[in-house]
């Protein structure tokens, strides 16, 4: 967990609203795991106020990247940034996912920017045979930059499966043979399907989850998320997640 | 010429005025990886209560503009986790404390602090007698002056360590407030808590927040917190910790002026852990460039 | 489907509740090269004493982190000046206009009403109990709920016409201040009006503001204004004005949905003197957008 | 008084920390006059908050020039301004110089950025015997861009007179003949000195005064300034202003 003051190498429009942010930060790409994130200043001064929480997509070298779609005002700025401008990352936060195990598949399945996280995780599942699931309302909303051996889907049908990954996962599930593990990311409702497909059926599932954020370090507890095990108290996204495992948290 | 930014308030001496707010630094070990907390002035911790409390369900935060609510409901681990868990971290890094309260009924604060006096890490009490997130005391207590009043008089008695009560921005007379507290033996007073405030989704028309309301803090509260400052400062003899939305040294040097012997930064440390650090270099400066010899004598230097 | 933006506050009928805050148009004249007041719900005036009243000396406007302070102190030229000098122009453009009384004893309050009850242009009066600007009346009055009942009481036996009694934020509990309007007779309240706030000069150490202290508006304001409009939606039966850093219709419909039958825009007049055109467009589309057919419907309309 | 969504032409710094920011906007500059000034919304959004008044220091064609230092948030965000970015531009505000008249001598005297309206003043002087003076703290602080005749001075010596501008004004004084009027703007302590000293000496004299503003076009009452006529009320410096007769105003 450090502060570095990185600099934008560039900012770069993947697809219709979808950016792919460039930054030189080695001190923090060393430090970097898959599925953790990075609260992101994305002005000079106290506007906005707080910082933007942002999965690492993918590190290169000593560079780190970062998806984003334009949502508010703070991805506007963001999506603005010039090469050479300095930006103010602090992380990496949480917890990311758990890619060692015995297992031999590793379906990623991603709703919209769900997408984010995954470039920088299947480069560490190279001994697994990976298949990614990506869904979205249309085809624009379906990110594969980054992945591999992907199957699509579009709640319209303009690209891919006409569904949503869960019935793409139920498509192909049938043809799959040996163990596998699920590495989700997505929309809240997205999650909670899996979750009772997944308790059903007994797959090992991870996923990644999102909420509003202060800190994004553990010391606000401005991010609650009700434990399966412990009703007393809450697990904190940003400390004890962002990944959990699927049957360790109620959505 | 090195300035002396040691202050004191009452008894409570401490090396530097900036202090790390309640509920903004949890009990210090995050934090600790990014500012060095034996050097800060002081560490309020989380607000603790008797027993662990979950606090309110989520969405507990919302960025407004300028500031943020928090309905976070005192979440906190308890007096006896808090001895267990916490307490050896800050005792390892050296970190003054003081120990935030907050309780739902007079008896609670008074088992709290007779349970914590013993720990010697612990410098001081700061009674949270405001918090607005929370149902059976908190507010209530906060606007009722006999309330605060009976607090200070009964938690008095159970500490002779240094007294705090920090006070609720949520009346329209603090000066009243302060004067009981001073009158019921308390040290200081610290001002402000966060204003209560409220915001709504225009689709779902719910609240944002889980709670409906949440408490605001940051830079948008600024000028009524420094007015309540000014306005205890004026009007009662007691030592005042000012707090809300400070950002910078410029802005702990303006609630000095306004009547604070020092100072608490909160929000901040979401944005910026270093921000204390940040602040303490500032003021060397200043005093420096100012020759102020003693930062102390800025302290309610209004000229008005 | 056009959507019907007209709204009722008690017996004062708009033709939609956009409406221009007091204190922050002036009488109406400069703004008109800005906006067009035959179209905007209602104008507020400047609060008219009944004698000219020269204000604060400089400095009265203070920029804040999202907001801005200001301590005007009730600079206008009088009733007299009123009807003589203002209130042809408003006449002449047609606009629906609340005439804001501000005064430094009940009686001058009466008068005031008394005075102006005859001029056709105003459609209502809103009575100013919270201004923190001036030294007799104001505060005092609008934190003193015994005053804000007498204060309606007597304007209301001076009037047939819709009365709103403007409340001030800087109390603990509004809703009694409502009640007590209510229970007085008033049609309405509008809710809220500037927070008390201050600002120094770190290098001179002197207030910022010549009068020490100062009203804070905009942005910053907004959840606390949101709160008290909810706040007294939840607990007493009258039409609530919202008013509190508004800037645009996502506001104005947060501010409906959370209690209010109307709304005032303040400080954003004085960075974008069309915006009250600006949000009624907004409203008009959101309404058909959302098939809202009386936007009326969506006032207190929260889920919580 | 309009709103212009007018277009950066260029922001070029002109010295140490002064900057001359040239827009297209044909409607402003048709109404303008030396001594008004605009109210500039330096971001897109509400932050800052306010607009920030600059006199209108020159027109060319259908470009209009405001010159400024960096002096907080609001000065720096014009500094960083793009060719091409929109500026939203509230104006032309108050009451500027009054050329017109029986006299032979323009004196205008400048301390500091208070050299601002002076280069559209000088172009509306054509007929008059132009005498610019103007004092700075240092040699940087020296702004002559776009004016006439110029005499100069510093606090240090560093250019110039070492002296003030009214120090200048009366080393040249006696050189003077024929009718004179002066025009000044620049600090109050600068003004308040030639206030008295143009009662003494019985000269006609114009000034344009600053004070913080929220509106600029009179509907805040946030701008007064002592009349030295009625003292039951005061003036606005935004629109009985900013340019008053010296014998009109208490400063
Ligand atoms: C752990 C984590 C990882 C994330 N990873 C990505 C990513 O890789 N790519 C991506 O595009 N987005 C990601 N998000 C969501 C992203 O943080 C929000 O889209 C972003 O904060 C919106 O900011 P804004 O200023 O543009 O929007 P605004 O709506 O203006 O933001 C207003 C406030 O709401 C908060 N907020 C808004 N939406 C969300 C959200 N969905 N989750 C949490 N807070 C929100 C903002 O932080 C801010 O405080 C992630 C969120 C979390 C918690
Ligand atoms: C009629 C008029 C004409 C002006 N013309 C020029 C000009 O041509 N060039 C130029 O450089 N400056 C001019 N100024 C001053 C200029 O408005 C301020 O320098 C500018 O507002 C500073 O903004 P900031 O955000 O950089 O500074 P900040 O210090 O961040 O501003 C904080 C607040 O104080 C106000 N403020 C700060 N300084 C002044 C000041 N001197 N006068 C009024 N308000 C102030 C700002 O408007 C803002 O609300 C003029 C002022 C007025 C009233
Ligand atoms: C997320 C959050 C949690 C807080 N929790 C507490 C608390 O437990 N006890 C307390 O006394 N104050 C609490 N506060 C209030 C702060 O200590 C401080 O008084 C307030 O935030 C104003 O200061 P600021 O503007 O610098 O944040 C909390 C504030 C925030 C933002
Ligand atoms: C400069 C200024 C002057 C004001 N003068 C008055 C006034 O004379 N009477 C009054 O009732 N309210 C006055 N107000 C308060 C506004 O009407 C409004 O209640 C307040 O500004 C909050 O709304 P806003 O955040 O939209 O500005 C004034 C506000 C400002 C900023
Ligand atoms: S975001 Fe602050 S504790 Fe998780
Ligand atoms: S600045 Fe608003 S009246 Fe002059």
């Amino acid at each position: 967990m450090i502060i570095s003051r990185a600099q934008i190498d560039s900012v770069a429009n993947l697809q219709s609203n979808i950016y792919l942010l460039k930054a030189y930060s080695p001190d923090l790409v060393r430090k970097s795991y898959p599925g953790q994130f990075v609260n992101i200043k994305v002005t000079d001064g106290y506007f906005p106020l707080l910082r933007r929480p942002f999965s690492i997509c993918d590190v290169e070298g000593d560079y780190v990247y970062f998806m984003f779609n334009i949502h508010g005002q703070g991805t506007k700025f963001l999506s603005t940034k010039a090469k050479g401008e300095p930006i103010d990352l602090l992380g990496p936060l949480g917890h990311g996912f758990e890619v060692d195990g015995n297992y031999d598949n590793a379906i990623i399945m991603g709703g919209g920017l769900g997408a984010a996280p995954f470039p920088f995780l299947t480069k560490h599942l190279s001994n697994k045979n990976i298949i990614t699931l990506i869904g979205g309302r249309n085809k624009n909303d379906v990110i594969t930059y980054g992945m591999k051996n992907v199957h699509t889907c579009t709640d319209d049908g303009s690209l891919g499966l006409k569904g949503n990954v869960l019935d793409l996962l139920k498509s192909i599930f049938p043809d799959v043979t040996g163990k596998s593990r699920i590495f989700a990311c997505g929309p809240t409702p997205m999650l909670k399907a899996l979750q009772s497909f997944v308790k059903e059926t007994n797959i090992e599932c991870q996923m990644a989850t999102e909420c509003a954020m202060a800190c994004g370090f553990g010391i606000c507890q401005g991010c609650p998320i009700e434990s399966s095990h412990d009703h007393e108290t809450y697990k904190l996204v940003c400390k004890d997640g962002p990944v959990f495992n699927a049957e360790d948290i109620i959505l | 010429m090195i300035p002396d930014l040691s202050v004191s308030i009452g008894k409570l001496k401490l090396k530097n005025p900036v202090i790390l707010a309640s509920g903004t630094v949890g009990y210090g070990n995050e934090i600790s990886e990014f500012t060095d907390l034996s050097k800060i002035g002081a560490i309020v911790t989380k607000s603790v209560s008797l027993k662990q409390r979950k606090g309110n369900p989520p969405q507990r935060i919302v960025e407004t503009p300028a500031g943020m609510l928090n309905a976070i409901g005192l979440a906190n681990v308890g007096v006896e986790k808090f001895i267990e868990e916490k307490i050896p971290f800050l005792e390892k890094v050296n970190s003054t404390v003081i120990c935030n309260i907050a309780a739902g009924s007079i008896e609670e604060y008074v088992q709290c602090v007779k349970i914590l006096d013993h720990q010697e890490v612990i410098k001081g009490f700061e009674i949270n007698v405001s918090c607005p997130n929370v149902k059976e005391g908190g507010l209530i207590f906060g606007n009722d002056i006999e309330a605060v009043r009976k607090i200070t008089d009964r938690t008095r008695n159970a500490t002779e360590k240094p007294l705090i009560i920090k006070l609720s921005p949520n009346t329209s007379d603090i000066k009243l407030f302060a004067q009981a507290a001073k009158s019921a033996g308390a040290d200081a007073v610290s001002a402000i808590n966060t204003l209560v405030g409220t915001s709504f989704n225009i689709n779902t028309r719910k609240p944002k927040l889980q709670n409906i309301t949440g408490g605001l803090s940051g830079p948008a509260i600024k000028p009524v917190a420094l007015v309540k400052v000014l306005e205890i400062s004026r009007n009662v003899d007691i030592p005042i910790i000012g707090i809300g939305g400070i950002m910078n040294w410029e802005d702990a040097v303006e609630f000095m002026i306004a009547g604070a012997s020092a100072i608490q930064i909160g929000t901040v440390n979401f944005i910026n852990p270093n921000a204390g650090m940040e602040i303490l270099d500032g003021l060397t400066d200043f005093c420096t460039k100012m020759n102020i010899s003693k930062i102390a004598s800025l302290t309610a230097s209004y000229q008005l």
